[in-house]
């Protein structure tokens, strides 16, 4: 590897940031709203840096007042600027989802396309280090079911710069939903994956378009975020069981690519949907519902992998029995066999 | 304070008269449709009909001080105030019909008119417009502009969490927003005194450091004149205000109401006291003729008339026409296609 | 048919009133909270007559605070009252999400069970009389997605009295979904299915039980709510032209009645999922997935009949080509022929 | 006004060092796991901690009112006032440690304590526990009883429509609530300045019609005073309170937090204003004993040490136990099979 001056290696987190950067200083219309966005950088590390480069008018700490900030963010997002607004938790949507809702996801049907609102909301996502019911959640499922918002989930950072690129130039509401675990934060050790060579330059990721992250011939593994990793470990094991596991990253939620997921079950006639939501009526039932109608035929098996409709548990082993491991993708997949 | 002028003064009855000769109008097409049984789902207009018939003071008295390029955000019994901004009205009564050539092209409604030629927005849910209308004056801080933005919500409203998180907002950050709050007494069928503590609702203010002012009366005057140093502070940098206007339900909650709730002789102080003959008769002692007063009469009743029955000509979207306009953009965004890692720079 | 004096055709708005009436007779602790549920009798005629005999104390006209009221009938039932609380549209949840979702449903299950939260939560839902986008959803996906409520949906009023008595009695939330469009209310007329006679007793049906509303050989129609209706009339047209259609009411989506679903699909091979609600991360999404996962083999063809992730629109002609009608059923019926 | 007796200073005392070392214990153990690199997933307590130090006067000043039957909330930062009100100190904290005989069994965690027998809960989002607070308030109400709820917050929280619609909620109905707000000059990384428009969060009640008081000392007799008023308002049905008490965070908002953001001049002054130290010198005005001052803490100290060991000691949940608990009926609810129609007096 060469030239070192135009890739390198980022967490998460900086390449989210660094996308972030790159359009507040082309574009004064965009700026970002949050608690604890400025001095502390997001407790994510989501606006890590940003405040002292871009001041506290364009990295807003705001009160914790979700509605008034997001509907704000709507508002501005109508006369012409571009906000981007931090929910910190996705799990604290409750508070706020009138305005997302009702405003942020129909405004521009309502409006019969005369008005567009040009936000990006972006909420950190998921478990694994036992912080419990209220703050450890992805949702997926509950905000893809939204008609009017465009839903992206990064699963590297090479992802997560480009889907921000596009998701802040986008005259369309937006829901980045970014997995804390992925992010690379000092204090919550991330995985492997996430941190990819990621280009200087600006670039776009379009929506709608899964990515293989993996080829495979006897099973389709579907998922996003997290999962993304912990499938592709899955993989592994069982390529040394002699299974071909074929990984698909969604990277979208709406829109969907089901072109793609339908394709591979054509060929391994397997489907394994895993998901770090609730199991009940979310991605894992659409996913397999989607291959269901388009694919009956090539269908053998299908395999849900998700969390068994209660809330996330707080102690070790209570979360590690309901958020979906690798093993559990791994008993799956050979249960297709 | 500026006293309204004889210009002025017209302009507000004008106003006013059109938006009164509306709400009858659309009362009337309504419940054409609706006789002799009330079938929410007949007749030429769909859907709820909230009509603001007795609100028009606090639509006029404050808009007159608004500009195109200032922003408000209206309640589900909009029509008053869409007109007193100058929504355009053949525009909007054609989305209140249904048809193709409405401002939302019949997806919206009537709780759901835009118009951003002069920024003008309304919905469905109580205090639902707050939080837009302070990211609005945000966005005219953060440019540097003199605009300012007009929150609506009724007396109802004022307990809800909408409307009291952006208090705190706008005042914080010392934004160019006026909350006028319309007190008509009722909310539905639920009477003031039985779900709010405040009598006066600019009362709200003062746990959240900025002024609160009531008009106690529907006299458009004096709406005008306490809009005008609210406007004034706004858009002078002086920050936010709270106004409560008296005003009145003439008729029912919605079209189809029975109101058997309400007591008679509210009802009929309701009609009594008519902000618009009131008006009428300021307008005669600032010396304007009677026949000048029925020639401005006459001319917004016949604007309106040509509306209703412009709308009405008006095609009915195609079905298929559903699936549009979710997006204003491709589905995918901005880009159709992922740029080759290499060719912008990255070296896998 | 004789003993009028035990049994009489009712409304569905009745039929629920009466069962609520006959709880707050019985037990001092059922109160009913909402907005315009005091004089004027519930904008869709959900309690009417009861102020005029349980007075302002029980039947409770309350402030337009849906997090204050519903949160505070969280807080009444946990000191062990049955409270109800009425969320006039279910449109409206955005602004009270957080108490529904992070208490109401949570409460139980993050105090390990020794916190119970017997309260009900009604909701009118559904559209068919040009609402619009903020007032006509039924969002059954969205609140069937949240673990810890108990979600039922009447399509008639027998339904409706004794699933409200299970609602009222069951010591764990419950959240009533009831449709406007069957309520039988003056101003808003019903079709004929939901009026059906119903027993003066008190009598409970449980949750998790659907009802196979119709027995046929050729498709399982699967639906709920307003749609049974729809189901039954396209099924009558459906047997005209030689196809025998199952038609099977779920009245509870959680619990989820899996089996008699599975047992109907392994009979007709072929499903129809029929649904108010938006298409996609939804109810059709999951029943289908259900299928799938339980009765791959049996099953030839699947068709979804549901909004097609829009916003409802306001023009009638709108409304009606995304609101599914009797048509769309007949003709996703004829499709799995 | 009741002035503390020398009983209640010992009491107030006790419950206030036993609420520190809490606090202190926990950190040990939390960061024990946790070096040398902080790893949130790691050390015996699971998640994240949000410990209260400095907090204790606003728990043990109000809570020292308070009976078995009375209702409180609690916030993200909860174990002082879990402590003042009496929740099993073992079991919550077998609950912290995410063991089988916690509180919830190991489900909920330290945000999420319920403790039935004292009526206690708190919750992790910001003022989520103020309406279900006016709720308690509002059962006691409608069972003619004289409990009372209190509901805690953060300064923080005070621009929360949660908060804000319980205040005219508990308004309008006189409830027997009171709203008590920890200032603690943060809000995370906030300072209140940045964020609220009042610098005094019990001005709040200023336009919700109900007394708003601020103790602007965390001395804990000044907040045993002033709830002290409030609460027995509300015992005896006089309606609503807001009470600000000013507290200091003497650590990181949350374990790990590295404070960066925090002038150390502030992190000192924190440090220094101590209620602790200033009750004790409280107590030896009083006349109390050097020794029994002793006592008391080390005997506070004892329990704690023990019910930390207990907890360790206690056994992790089985992973299937994650299945369980999601409802105490049936799925079914209260009947598992429907009744024949004709039985119960149908006869189709
Ligand atoms: C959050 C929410 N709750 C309830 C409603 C139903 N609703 C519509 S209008 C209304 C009464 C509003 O009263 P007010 O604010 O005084 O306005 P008015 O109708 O009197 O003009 C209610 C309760 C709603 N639209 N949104
Ligand atoms: C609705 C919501 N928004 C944001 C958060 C994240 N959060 C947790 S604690 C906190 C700060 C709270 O500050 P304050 O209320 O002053 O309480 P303190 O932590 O200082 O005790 C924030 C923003 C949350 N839990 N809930
Ligand atoms: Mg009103
Ligand atoms: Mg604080």
């Amino acid at each position: 590897m060469s030239g070192a001056e135009s890739t390198r290696e980022l967490t998460m987190s900086r390449a989210m940031v660094s996308a972030i950067a790159h359009e507040m200083r082309e574009n004064d219309d965009v700026f970002y709203m949050g608690e604890d966005v400025a001095d502390y950088g997001g407790i994510f590390d989501s606006t890590q840096g940003l405040r002292e480069e871009f001041g506290y008018d364009r990295i807003m700490d705001v009160p914790i007042s979700e509605t008034a900030y997001i509907g704000a963010a709507v508002g501005a997002a109508q006369a012409g600027m571009r906000p981007i607004a931090e929910l910190m938790f996705v799990d604290f949507f409750g508070v706020a989802m009138d305005q997302i809702y009702n405003q942020m996801a129909k405004n521009t049907y309502m409006s019969g396309g005369n008005v567009s609102v040009p936000m990006v909301l972006t909420a950190a996502v998921g478990g694994t280090y036992n912080d419990a019911a209220q703050h450890s959640q992805t949702l997926y499922g509950t905000f893809a079911h939204i008609p009017g918002l465009k839903i992206v989930v990064p699963s590297t950072a090479y992802e997560a710069k480009g889907l921000m690129h596009n998701a802040i130039r986008d005259d369309d509401p937006v829901l980045y939903m970014f997995h804390k675990r992925l992010m690379g934060i000092g204090w919550m050790p991330a995985p492997d994956g996430p941190k990819t060579p990621v280009p200087e330059t600006d670039y776009t990721i379009p929506f709608g378009r899964a990515d293989v992250k993996r080829d495979g011939e006897d099973v389709t593994i579907v998922t996003l975020g997290l999962h993304v990793h912990r499938a592709l470990e899955a993989a592994e094991t069982l390529a040394s069981d002699g299974i071909s596991a074929e990984v698909i990253d969604l990277r979208s939620l709406v829109p969907l690519d089901t072109e793609t997921i339908v394709e591979s079950v054509e060929k391994t006639g397997n489907l394994v949907v895993v998901d770090e939501d609730y199991r009940s009526y979310g991605v894992t039932g659409e996913v397999t519902a989607r291959v269901a109608e388009e694919a009956l035929d090539a269908l053998e098996r299908v395999e849900r992998v998700a969390v068994p409709d209660v809330p996330i548990p707080y102690s070790r082993p209570l979360e590690k029995e309901v958020i979906p491991g690798t093993e559990d993708i791994v008993n799956a997949a050979t249960r297709t066999q | 304070m500026p006293h309204a002028s004889e210009n002025t003064l017209t302009r507000l009855y004008e106003n006013m008269v059109t938006a009164r000769y509306y709400e009858e109008r659309l009362q009337e097409e309504y419940l054409e449709g609706k006789q002799p049984a009330f079938d929410i789902s007949a007749g030429p207009i769909p859907g709820e009909l909230h009509l603001a018939a007795g609100h028009e003071a606090a639509g006029a008295g404050v808009c007159d001080h608004l500009r195109d390029d200032d922003i408000v955000t209206a309640t589900h019994r909009p029509h008053h105030i869409a007109i007193a901004k100058g929504v355009d009205l053949k525009r909007m009564t054609a989305e209140i019909f249904g048809r193709e050539t409405g401002l939302g092209k019949g997806k919206g409604g009537h709780m759901h008119l835009f118009d951003p030629d002069v920024n003008f927005a309304c919905s469905g849910i109580i205090a639902e417009g707050c939080p837009p209308a302070v990211g609005g004056a945000l966005a005219a801080q953060k440019r540097n502009t003199d605009s300012v933005a007009v929150s609506y919500l009724g007396e109802g409203a004022i307990d809800q969490g909408a409307f009291l998180e952006s208090l705190n907002f706008a005042s914080v950050f010392d934004l160019p927003v006026v909350f006028v709050i319309e007190d008509n007494d009722w909310a539905i069928s639920m009477p003031k005194e039985r779900v709010t503590d405040v009598e006066n609702g600019a009362k709200r203010a003062d746990g959240f450091e900025m002024p609160g002012v009531r008009v106690d009366s529907d006299d458009v005057l004096d709406v005008y004149d306490a809009a005008g140093e609210a406007i004034g502070r706004a858009r002078d940098r002086n920050g936010p205000t709270v106004i409560e206007v008296q005003v009145h339900r003439r008729m029912g909650h919605f079209m189809g109401d029975p109101e058997t709730y309400r007591p008679e002789a509210d009802q009929e102080a309701a009609a009594e006291r008519d902000s618009i003959v009131r008006l009428e008769s300021d307008l005669r002692e600032a010396g304007v003729e009677d026949d000048r007063i029925d020639e401005i009469r006459d001319d917004a009743h016949s604007r309106v008339d040509e509306a209703i029955e412009w709308a009405k000509d008006q095609p009915l979207p195609e079905p298929g026409a559903a699936h549009e306009d979710l997006f204003v953009s491709p589905a995918s965004g901005v880009t159709d296609s992922e740029p080759d890692f290499e060719a912008v720079g990255g070296e896998e």
